[in-house]
């Protein structure tokens, strides 16, 4: 698979609940390239978990056309099932256990991998995680964040080339966020794995996105863009029950009362933009 | 196919109503009997375990009514008094879903019960004998499984001499008013000499019916070894070990 | 089983003369229907009621789907062939009683949101019989939703493949186990939270 | 209940799971007093919900006291329950249904509430929460935020004195986290209601506390205090897993750059002060 390949297509998805609930996923075309880091945001209950279930074949649409890796994966998913890792939003039954070890071991044993293959990358993975201390633990009793992490090892254990995680964020304690953004960003960079993230934390979007969706009311799919290009321009995310991140507000405030230090969106831009400013004043 | 939900309107009154008042009487001692905070403390186990029955119940395996029933293992975690009650629970569910007769709850409580109730005590007794788990909720769950089906076999052939009226007394009237019949022990007999084949039936329910103990006996002994590894206080059995 | 929580969500969402009517009185009228099954016995009678019901589900306008729901009891009436040695009149008299009383039953749950039955059954009922139903209702929905997730996670992570028919067998296996324990767990925070939340060994809830 | 009067007092206690793992909630006393928007932050596994259990009686302590309202929950809780609302970090089996409209109701019934009351203060909280759109949906059928939103409005709607939250913010987009915020001040300030919250969400804390705890290890609370003067004192919140807030982060990295525009806390505090500097600058 090339760098920049196109490997997911969906175009405008229908898809009815059984309480007649209706997701439209339309608007733009929502379309992933190899290599790409892509976000999606959206207020809750518009639909983003629905979107990526139909990635998965979990779902399959009413109308509109997906495609993974070039295949459909309503029907055929199994034929990729190797090449993609999920996190799914509720982690609690994604983790089957029964104790963590186990539960890491699960993937590679169904591949086929032998014992010793496997015991290694669980190994790897449980290093790279920080999962020592509670390797041996029973996955039930595992506080909330703990399941999340274990979760997201069983989806890295097999070094796929997509990785699916709907929220994987939530539940984390800070470090534990900063360490996944960085395996993340590691991973993409030596791997060229892709990965498609929803998440809440806007302040985390700058760090690990290349392409940002905004999703709207009940699947509209209704802008596309690099992060910078889709906070700064963008008067009323409000509209879409967001916020601008912490640091955007900043300086827009800023801007507001005269001060005009640019539109950076990560602390270390931010620190060097005001420094050069203040420099220049003298 | 190790229990059957009888339906509704196949059983004559006489069998079903003593049914009925048999299960609430057994249950209202259930109840009195039992502490009330025993009772409310075991409560959330008690709901569950009938929601996996109910669910259990409604999955088919095979097209004639085969599936998993988790009685055993529900008596084995809620012990014999609890899974009384948890039957009682899940017949009155079933039947609100259509999936069993309403006039004859009190009957298939009396038979699912049983294997819950005797699938507690053979589990504790084997294990005394053999500690060996597997072995023993696989022997515990199987007996059980045969005992229930033979109590339906003999619920269903206690209600003969009411087929036999449905066949003969066609078109005799719209209603039946004779509503408690006085069936002394000679309806045995008859049995042969009418269209009663209840050998037929028996020949086809024991032979599925086997399949399906050998089923639930393997599913049952899994899912206790997979408990006994993760909350081996569920099942009980420290007592017994030491 | 999908099936469940559609009944639940035509009961709840449907606006037809049945949802309105009072419970109780839907009540009474399925004990008048089982009364009939008990009594009746001419084709004729059963089936004139057999197709009261039918028309009270289609001007009520329940789906087809949930319809189907009520063709399961004759899994066990089936078995009465062979008993019977094939008396089509016996049989026919059978299966519209098994008929009957599931189409009652399925109209009344369907047009009657779960609660509302059960706090009628309340009043004639201990109250922790029907905390238990209550618990195993909800419960049935909770554990559902665990099935189909842990469903998705097999899936997903290659759990299930017919390459590996052992390995699958054992994970399948496993994933019952899980459930019970899940399942355990689950019942277990529910139980706390509805206690946290007035909870006092009997249920309240709103009647239409 | 005054003001300012201790409600809430934990001495020590020393839990341990049956599978011997061992919390024990010791270092500082942990002390709510009346009126008190409380934080608790953490890293995952480090023992918030393990002690909040505590409160709520669900748990009990194998050594040391608790104390709420006067009253050990692990004996009566039932005597306060009324007082007190609670929101679980696992929010699926809290809510009873069947539609979200009844789950609101099922507390004031239960506290024997007339119908009519009833339904008027699940209107009102309700409208607080914006849940009209899905107050009819069956509860089965709700996306993770929607769930957490219903889990509140069970919580809000006895208007209790005493709130505990275990990570309400997780899992909702940020619009709906901002009016959380704005309810729970609200609530906090007309009528004096107390909250305990526990989250990750680091930038979230100043907007909302007045007193933060920091847990460590297996329970050890370390640190109490005003979210200013922790923030502004620690050097190592990373070994409590924790970050400092992004404008914290910010102001610091300035400081190391020779800018000291002073340790502002909130965006508006913010921007006052770097205008202030500015213009001083002249
Ligand atoms: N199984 C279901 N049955 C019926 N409706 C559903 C179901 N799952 C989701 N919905 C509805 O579909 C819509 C989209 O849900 P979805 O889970 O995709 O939202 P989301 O964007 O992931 O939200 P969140 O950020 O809260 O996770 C919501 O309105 C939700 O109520
Ligand atoms: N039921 C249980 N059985 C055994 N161990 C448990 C149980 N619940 C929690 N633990 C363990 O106790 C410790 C504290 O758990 P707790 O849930 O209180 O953490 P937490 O601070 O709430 O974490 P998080 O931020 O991830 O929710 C963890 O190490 C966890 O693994
Ligand atoms: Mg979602
Ligand atoms: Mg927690």
């Amino acid at each position: 698979m090339k760098e920049g390949e196109r490997i997911i297509e969906v175009d405008c998805i229908t898809h009815v609940y059984p309480d007649m609930t209706k997701v439209q996923i339309c608007g733009l075309d929502f379309i992933v390239n190899q290599g790409e880091r892509v976000s999606i945001l959206g207020s809750n209950g518009c639909g983003k978990t629905t979107l990526l279930k139909h990635l998965l074949g979990i779902l399959v649409p009413k109308d509109g056309r997906v495609s993974v890796f070039g295949i459909n994966p309503g029907k055929d998913f199994s034929k990729i099932r190797e090449k993609v890792g999920v996190v799914m939003q509720d982690v609690d039954e994604q983790i089957l256990g029964p104790t963590v070890y186990d539960d890491i071991l699960f993937a590679p044993l169904n591949y086929g991998m032998g014992r010793k293959k496997a015991d290694w990358m669980a190994k790897e993975v449980i290093e790279r995680l920080n999962l020592e201390p509670i390797q041996k633990k029973i996955v039930n009793y595992l506080s909330g964040g703990e399941k999340k992490k274990v979760a997201l090892a069983g989806a890295l254990v097999m070094e796929p080339d997509l990785l699916i995680l709907d929220e994987p964020f939530t539940g984390l304690d800070p470090l534990s966020r900063r360490d996944l953004i960085q395996i993340l960003n590691e991973l993409n960079k030596e791997k060229g794995i892709t990965f498609i993230t929803t998440l809440h934390e806007v302040d985390l979007v700058p760090e690990m996105t290349d392409i940002l969706y905004l999703m709207h009311g009940h699947g509209d799919l209704s802008e596309r863009g690099r992060p910078d290009e889709i906070f700064g321009k963008f008067k009323d995310l409000e509209s879409f029950n967001l916020e601008e991140p912490t640091l955007t507000k900043l300086f827009k405030g800023l801007k507001k009362e005269g001060l005009d230090f640019g539109d950076p969106l990560r602390i270390d831009e931010a620190i060097q933009s005001i420094k050069k400013h203040w420099k220049d004043k003298k | 196919m190790s229990h059957i939900h009888l339906p509704d309107g196949v059983l004559p009154v006489w069998l079903w109503v003593p049914g009925f008042i048999a299960a609430m009487l057994v249950a209202a001692v259930l109840f009195r009997f039992t502490k009330k905070e025993a009772l409310s403390r075991r409560f959330p186990l008690l709901g569950m375990m009938a929601a996996a029955m109910v669910l259990g119940a409604s999955v088919e395996v095979v097209p004639i009514a085969y599936h998993v029933n988790l009685t055993v293992i529900s008596g084995i975690l809620l012990g014999p008094s609890l899974i009384f009650l948890a039957t009682f629970v899940v017949n009155v569910i079933l039947a609100l879903f259509g999936h069993g007769g309403i006039t004859v709850i009190g009957l298939n409580t009396l038979i699912l019960s049983i294997e819950g109730v005797f699938g507690y005590f053979l589990f504790h007794l084997f294990w005394q004998v053999s500690k060996r788990l597997i072995l023993t909720t696989f022997i515990a769950t199987f007996l059980a499984l045969v005992f229930s089906t033979f109590a339906m076999i003999g619920v269903v052939s206690l209600g003969t001499s009411h087929y036999e009226e449905l066949i003969h007394h066609e078109g005799e009237g719209i209603f039946e008013f004779h509503l408690l019949k006085d069936k002394g022990p000679h309806h045995e007999e008859e049995t042969k000499k009418t269209e009663i084949h209840l050998g037929r039936f028996i020949a086809i329910v024991l032979p599925l019916g086997f399949i399906g103990w050998i089923l639930e006996g393997v599913i049952t002994a899994l899912i206790t070894r997979y408990i006994h590894r993760l909350r081996p206080d569920l099942l009980h059995l420290e007592k017994e070990s030491q | 089983m999908i099936q469940l929580s559609y009944l639940d969500y035509i009961a709840v969402e449907g606006k037809r003369f049945l949802h309105r009517f009072s419970p109780t009185l839907k009540i009474i009228g399925m004990v008048l229907v089982l009364l009939g099954i008990v009594t009746l016995r001419s084709l004729p009678g059963l089936l004139l009621l057999y197709g009261t019901l039918v028309a009270l589900f289609f001007i009520t306008r329940i789906p087809i789907k949930i319809f189907s729901l009520t063709f399961y009891p004759l899994i066990f009436a089936v078995l009465f062939i062979f008993i019977s040695g094939f008396q089509i009149h016996f049989l026919l008299l059978i299966f519209l009683k098994v008929l009957c009383g599931s189409t009652g039953v399925v109209l009344l749950l369907a047009t009657t949101p779960y609660p509302m039955i059960f706090s009628v059954l309340g009043r004639i009922l201990p109250d922790s019989f029907v905390t238990a139903l209550f618990l195993t209702y909800r419960s049935v929905f909770i554990l559902l939703n665990i099935l189909e997730e842990t469903q998705h996670a097999l899936y997903l992570r290659g759990g299930f493949q017919w390459r590996h028919p052992w390995r699958s067998l054992i994970n399948i296996s496993n994933a019952f186990g899980h459930l019970m324990i899940k399942g355990i767990d689950a019942s277990e925070k529910m139980y706390e939270s509805m206690l946290l939340r007035g909870f006092k060994n009997k249920i309240f809830y709103r009647g239409k």
